[in-house]
């Protein structure tokens, strides 16, 4: 998207104007405060669920096997049973910090890794940069549920080893973005200042090109949040995924779908936590996206009737 | 340079291509091909998975049996899966003329679906391919082991077979033989495999579907379908679905959460699930762990809640009619306290019941594996001991299963699923049972001797000793943890009506599929 | 352009190589097939005898000689399974799943142009928001569920559809294109209507704005063409997403296309089909790509006269 | 309503365009504020108004507002713009696009951006001809190449089929002309049309606006921060500070003799006007932001002679002489000083 023109846009045509805290420009998008408060009521729940739940998520009654939701069997009755007989809502909560368990570090371990590369390679150019792109190239080519096949099956599906091939796979998209960042950044002014005021390399990615270059590839980040649970999903579909006992909603999901016509609440429920947090993170990254750049912040404020153009994904995100 | 408009419609035309060439090839998939119901003529039939190949040295293989054996080709004698007795087949009788030696009468006024007439000639033919050819067919061995024999057709009608040691139950292991004509290529595997049975194969479209005709000349009585087709969905809810629509008319291998409906019918498969105990591994080197594994399994809890109570509680690995099988028998029974205690006590004696065990099944298995491996997680956890659970495919698990075990891997204990086909529990023991089997983690040297000794005996007799040594392995080795006898559920449109047995998983005989005639219903 | 191809083509090539020696390699690691191709009874020397025939019993990196030797003769290998030469049977099942990923990705990007448009012309009108929901929630759904609730749903329930199986006419296709098309379908609505709010508001657009130009000629005759440069990149990427997605679909609706052929070769270790499998596909993603840039400069003179230089 | 700036003297009938009273409304991340707050002025035909005022001003969002081309962040609150009579100000879409072009036209000044990069020039240029005249594609092309050859474009059937990049900025910026000029606009606006330019292209640009206004008899409107470019092409100048006109009138009279102190802080801090020797005096502070433009007048926080009366009280547009008006208390002893 273009810098909007300084003529219009009161960035510039009052440059002091101390920017509005962010969570009163969230507070005015309705959508963004919904989503806003969805994630963090999931890394809540992730984060401290597990306290509350003692070994509910796990306890077993087979007895009480496919429970419908009902306001009969307590609390952890509430959303229904699954066909262990074990508490639906009980293993949603416990599934939501497996799944972010899984999610959060393989999106950070790619983001570091891929932007890291990226810069690097689109900073100094020419073989580097070469490398690095056809070893992105490498990645992309091989489809990348089959290696999570083969090397899954190889060494055991652990949390650890499902991480690591979901963080690999998603290596080229940070790289790409990053390196097309930093070779338009490094023909600018102010990179050439630095290089002749003899900056090392290092320093000039980290604190010219690295601070630029964030925004965007914080967003691909958000966004690949979504990309990851759902191939996390498709892992348990080929029964490659998260192990059990241990419980991811994708696992839930593919486990519940022999289930869909007699008992829905055990594939539809995780299925729904799996939209809402992506459909959450996705709006999220839009309005951060927004936020964070000084030159469209104000897109924000516009009145609703009229607001205008809010690009809802940035063209580099790749899913 | 061209103009700028030429460029954009260069672009379309580029990304169109795709489109071109999809729809075309939509026009060639078999739109007027036989879609028709079953009252068209076509029996339709959907599996779990395509046929890795159809050859019929290779129907011991479950998904190549199901559609070749007893349709394509047959066997010279059969059991019947109820009775358990040996029916002839392609044979007319047999006779134990010398204590090494059998003879068998071949039918006359048979022939192959090529027209040739079939002779005894054929007969020895394909169990030589079977047995001693280079073709590695998965018949030889399973059913044979390494011992050579030696088959002579004396006469068309009449043929000869030799083995070195006495074989009391030969004509059992010849039945799971496919008769082929001579012609048939002894140096590689047939794709489009020639028989004498009722159906002849017309079409295999490769991942699509196999097309069968009925063979007109066929020597018994004739199948009602003249037609059939297979094709194969490996969800089983969508092949659940394909009933419910119509769009097949029998289904294999459906979820037990289909059992409450109509339209399905189950049936004793003959197969047993049971976890093996690696009794070389701490903890489970302890036989009062291995107990109190036993005793800690909620059979009944299982069957009805994840198996659709379509299985039974199991106390051995052969199922009922299978000779060998000890009524004597009763299921562990299911004391979660006992089952503490036990353990408890073997920690008392240093055994280190702490130590984590793998729990180790096979995705795909059978319907529910999964929910089954977690209850019986759980329920390990709940008398003291730690166990994790490994999903694997059917390689990694075949390396659990299989001689030599692999090492390094801590005490494992294996979901199994048994399916005893041959109906004698000799094949059971030599696998599963002997300290050296193929299949066996462990054994004792007195369990190895009763079952040499169970093996030499025929009749009454051997009924007895077998059931001794299932006994014996539960009194005093206690390598397995039984779970349940299985059974199948088939779905069956009301269009048909077909009664599945115990061996309707290894082979669907097409020939007994009839339609409901209008007003029958 | 003649140079630019050569050259693109020369520095894609490279990675091909890496995508065959990687996939060997991953191949061997999961061991020998012998079990599953052996009576579960064979003695010890038939195991050897089956490696030896293989090849299986060779070093690693004799095995990937021997592979590349016979490669560059075109033979791929037989497969274990069926005995048949493993090119034959890839590229038998391969044409199924190009069929339905390109149209997929046709029906993907037009259906995104259109919405994606609609919604960027009167941005938080309703139309963007309803787009904008249903697009958001199109690209998180879980593919498989998405596949089985529609045979239960479009099969069973409401039958209008037939549950799986390519047996029969145009309507065969209808339930595994969608489950195939919602995730590309609705990350790129989402692109395109990003993009093309940022072609709206160009200064260029302003001009053809001061020039009378009506709603019909801005999009499509100004902004559109701009805007289409980061849909297509995306679309690219999406595109080779795919097979993973064909796997999904493949697996439910009994389609027997690569992605299924993939998966049960590994599941059945039959390295000679998965190595041809993931060759072609690799082959396919880099012809692929090369389309994507032989689109980009088509669209984009500034790519066009970048090149040479 | 304030009084519209400029009848003027030499021009007789009414003026091409017309602008009173105008209030653009701008919504910023701390509210709204008001971008451009009352103004007015009219152009003849064949005469040259400039618009002149630092960047923020509120010059160009005039431009913007008039050409109906604010981003949807701004909003016209009030006033009126006549085009040869038509009145702009809550004109329907359909209508205002048959005006913009063959009534209306605006130049923009990055002429980078304002081409579409993925369009040949001819076609660009040929696109008036086509929404307007309705003329077949090769026709259009035709008068595209005419019109290249006019602004003087060399070798132009070959150019046409070049794109933009293709170009140098002095000749992207005839083309952007070019375009403007096509269906000879009633009113032209030049939006900065050589601040992007360096020193010689900007006189031949600006010679060549000229040219062409002289020859299609237009009123033009330059909009322009540049205080020699406003000496020596326009007629006359409206001031703005703040988003307010504060003053207006005939060039010439205007810079001899300024009756707002804001202007003469302006032409003080030309070089030609300094005394050698001494610091170059610039206007000290810097405009007021939008979303605290004072109540009174807009000027009084540089103002060197501000007062109580200027943070009570707004000075009103008032005229101060026979064509010029002055928003200023002081305006009467600035004359006299």
């Amino acid at each position: 998207m273009s810098a909007p023109d300084d003529r219009t846009s009161p960035a510039a045509t009052s440059p002091r104007t101390r920017p509005p805290r962010w969570w009163r420009l969230l507070g005015r998008d309705r959508g963004a405060a919904a989503a806003a408060v969805v994630l963090a009521l999931v890394f809540l729940v992730a984060l401290f669920g597990r306290l509350f739940l003692g070994d509910r998520a796990v306890r077993q009654d087979l007895r009480a096997s496919l429970r419908p939701p009902s306001l009969d069997h307590g609390f952890y009755g509430l959303l229904g049973t699954d066909v262990l007989g074990r508490s639906v809502l009980a293993r949603l909560v416990d599934a939501a910090a497996t799944t972010l368990s899984i999610a959060v570090p393989a999106v950070l371990c790619s983001l570091l890794i891929g932007s890291a590369l990226g810069l690097w390679a689109g900073y100094h150019g020419g073989m580097r940069e070469n490398v690095a792109m056809r070893v992105a190239d490498v990645i992309l080519s091989f489809p990348s549920l089959l290696i999570a096949v083969v090397v899954l099956y190889v060494f055991t599906p652990s949390a650890m080893n499902i991480v690591l091939i979901l963080a690999v796979a998603r290596i080229p998209v940070y790289l790409r973005t990053a390196r097309a960042e930093a070779a338009e950044l490094r023909s600018r002014l102010f990179v050439d200042a630095a290089r002749t005021f003899g900056t090392p390399a290092s320093a000039i990615i980290r604190r010219h090109l690295l601070p630029i270059a964030l925004p965007t590839l914080l967003t691909v980040a958000t966004l690949d949040f979504c990309f990851v649970m759902l191939t996390e999903s498709s892992l348990s579909f080929l029964g490659i995924g998260i192990q059990p006992p241990e419980v991811s909603w994708g696992l839930m999901v593919a486990q519940g779908r022999q289930y869909l016509q007699t008992a829905w609440w055990i594939a539809v429920l995780p299925g729904l936590a799996i939209m809402l947090t992506t459909v959450s993170a996705t709006v999220l990254a839009a309005w951060v996206r927004l936020a964070t750049d000084p030159g469209q912040r104000w897109r924000l404020t516009l009145p609703r009737k009229r607001r205008g153009e809010r690009a809802a994904v940035p063209p580099e995100m790749i899913a | 340079m061209r103009s700028d408009r030429a460029r954009t419609v260069l672009t379309l035309v580029v990304s169109g291509t795709m489109l071109v060439t999809s729809a075309c090839a939509v026009a060639n998939s078999d739109a007027a091909g036989d879609a028709g119901s079953a009252g068209g003529g076509t029996l339709r039939v959907v599996l779990t998975q395509e046929p890795p190949t159809l050859e019929p040295c290779e129907s011991s293989l479950t998904a190549t049996g199901v559609v070749v054996r007893s349709n394509v080709t047959e066997p010279l004698v059969e059991r019947d899966p109820t009775s358990g007795r040996l029916e002839p087949l392609l044979a007319t009788g047999w006779r134990q003329t010398k204590p090494t030696t059998w003879t068998f009468g071949i039918r006359s006024g048979v022939t192959f679906q090529n027209g040739r007439p079939f002779t005894a000639k054929d007969a020895a033919f394909s169990i030589e391919r079977a047995v001693n050819s280079d073709l590695a067919c998965n018949v030889d061995g399973y059913v044979f082991g390494d011992e050579k024999i030696d088959v002579r057709a004396v006469s068309p009608t009449r043929l000869t077979v030799t083995t070195r040691k006495a074989d009391p139950i030969l004509p059992l292991r010849l039945s799971f033989i496919e008769i082929v004509p001579r012609t048939t290529s002894t140096g590689a595997k047939v794709r489009i495999p020639v028989g004498t049975g009722p159906y002849a194969v017309r079409k295999w479209e490769t991942g699509v579907s196999i097309s069968l005709a009925r063979n007109e000349t066929y020597w018994g009585k004739a199948p009602a379908y003249p037609r059939a087709r297979y094709v194969w969905r490996s969800d089983a809810s969508v092949r659940a679905a394909m009933i419910d629509k119509g769009e097949a008319d029998i289904a294999t291998a459906l979820d037990p959460v289909d059992a409450t409906k109509d339209s399905t019918v189950a049936y004793p498969n003959n197969e047993t699930t049971a976890l093996r105990l690696d009794g070389r591994e701490a903890p489970l080197n302890d036989i009062r762990v291995r107990r109190a594994i036993g005793m800690a399994v909620d059979r009944t809890g299982i069957v009805d809640a994840l198996l659709g109570g379509l299985a039974k509680p199991a106390a051995q690995l052969v199922p009922p009619g299978v000779v060998g099988h000890n009524d004597g028998l009763a299921t562990a029974p299911y004391r979660v306290a006992a089952a503490r205690a036990l353990v408890g006590r073997a920690a008392a004696d240093g055994v280190p019941v702490k130590r984590r065990i793998t729990l180790v099944a096979r995705n795909g298995q059978f319907a529910g594996i999964a929910e089954v491996a977690e209850a019986l997680q759980y329920q390990m956890a709940r008398i003291g001991l730690n166990v994790r659970i490994r999903m694997a495919d059917t390689a990694t698990h075949l390396q659990y299963q299989l001689r030599p075990l692999p090492r390094g891997v801590g005490p494992i204990a294996l979901l199994i699923m048994h399916g005893n086909q041959a109906g004698d529990a000799a094949f059971t023991t030599s696998q599963y049972l002997l300290s050296d089997g193929p299949q066996s983690t462990f054994g004792t040297a007195r369990l190895d001797r009763r079952i040499a000794a169970a093996n030499a005996l025929s009749g009454k007799a051997r009924q007895k000793a077998f059931a001794e040594v299932l006994a014996y392995q539960n009194e005093k080795v206690a390598q397995y943890a039984y779970l349940a006898h299985m059974r199948g559920l088939l779905g069956l449109s009301p269009s048909v009506r077909y009664r599945p047995d115990s061996a309707t998983g290894d082979e669907m005989r097409l020939a007994e599929v009839r339609p409901v005639k209008a007003g029958n219903h | 352009m003649a140079s630019f191809l050569r050259k693109r083509i020369i520095s894609s090539a490279i990675p091909l190589v890496f995508v065959v020696l990687g996939v060997f390699c991953l191949a061997r690691l999961t061991g020998n097939p012998v079990d599953l191709y052996l009576p579960l009874s064979a003695t010890p020397e038939q195991r050897a005898e089956f490696s030896a025939a293989h090849g299986f019993d060779d070093s690693v990196p004799v095995q990937l000689w021997d592979y590349l030797g016979n490669a560059a003769r075109l033979d791929f290998g037989v497969s274990l399974r069926t005995g048949e030469p493993a090119d034959a049977m890839v590229l038998e099942a391969f044409p199924v799943t190009l069929q339905l990923a390109g149209m997929t990705m046709l029906l993907a990007v037009l259906g995104a142009l259109l919405v994606g448009s609609l919604a960027a012309y009167r941005p938080q009108s309703a139309v963007d928001r309803l787009a904008g929901l249903l697009s958001m929630t199109a690209a998180s759904i879980p593919d498989f569920w998405f596949a089985i609730m529609g045979v239960l749903v479009f099969g069973v329930a409401l039958d209008w559809l037939p549950t799986s199986g390519t047996l029969g006419g145009p309507e065969v296709w209808v339930l595994p294109l969608a489950t195939l098309l919602i995730r590309p379908f609705g990350v790129l609505v989402q692109v395109v209507r990003g993009s093309m709010v940022g072609a709206l508001s160009a200064p260029y657009v302003k001009v053809a704005r001061s020039k009378g130009a009506d709603a019909t000629r801005v999009v499509f005759g100004h902004a559109l063409r701009n805007a289409i440069t980061p849909v297509l990149t995306v679309a690219g990427d999406l595109a080779v997403g795919l097979v993973n997605g064909a796997v999904v679909v493949e697996t439910v609706f009994g389609w027997p296309g690569i992605g299924k052929l993939m998966i049960d070769s590994i599941l059945q270790r039959d390295f000679a089909v998965l190595q041809a499998a993931v060759l072609l596909t690799a082959v396919t993603i880099f012809a692929l790509n090369i389309l994507v840039d032989v689109c980009h400069a088509l669209i984009d003179p500034r790519v066009r006269q970048a090149v040479p230089a | 309503m304030k009084p519209s700036a400029l009848p003027s003297p030499t021009a007789t009938g009414r003026p091409a365009l017309e602008v009173e009273g105008l209030r653009v409304d701008l919504h910023t991340p701390s509210g709204t504020v008001r971008a451009v707050d009352g103004v007015g002025f009219g152009v003849h035909k064949g005469r040259t108004l400039a618009l002149l005022g630092e960047s923020g001003c509120g010059k160009s969002m005039t431009a913007l507002s008039i050409a109906g081309l604010l981003d949807p962040v701004a909003e016209v609150t009030g006033g009126s713009v006549r085009v040869s009579g038509t009145e702009l100000v809550g004109l329907g879409r359909a209508e205002r696009r048959k005006l913009a072009g063959p009534v209306l036209s605006i130049v923009f000044q990055d002429a980078l951006a304002a081409l579409n990069p993925v369009q040949p020039v001819g076609r660009q240029l040929a696109e008036p001809f086509r929404i307007h005249r309705g003329l077949s594609r090769r026709q259009a092309a035709e008068k595209a190449v005419e019109l290249m050859t006019r602004v003087g474009i060399p070798e132009p059937r070959l150019r046409a089929r070049s794109y933009p990049h293709q170009f140098s900025g002095g000749m992207r910026q005839r083309l952007l002309i070019a375009m403007a000029v096509a269906l000879d606009p009633d009113v032209l606006i030049a939006d900065e049309p050589t601040t992007a330019l360096d020193v010689t292209v900007q006189a031949q640009i600006m010679r060549l606006l000229r040219d062409l206004q002289t020859e299609r008899d237009m009123a033009l409107v330059l909009i322009t921060h540049d205080l020699a470019v406003v000496a020596r092409h326009a007629d006359d100048v409206v001031v703005m500070y703040a988003g307010n006109v504060v003053e207006a009138g005939p060039v010439r009279e205007v810079f001899s003799r300024p009756r707002h102190p804001y202007t003469r802080a302006l032409l003080d801090s030309v070089p030609e006007h300094a005394v050698r020797g001494r610091p170059l005096p610039a206007v000290p502070g810097s405009p007021p932001e939008l979303s605290a433009v004072p109540s009174g007048c807009v000027f009084q926080a540089r103002c060197p002679l501000a007062d109580d009366r200027c943070a009570r009280e707004r000075p009103a547009l008032e005229p101060v002489g026979a064509s010029r008006s002055a928003a200023c208390h002081f305006s009467e002893e600035l004359d006299r000083g």
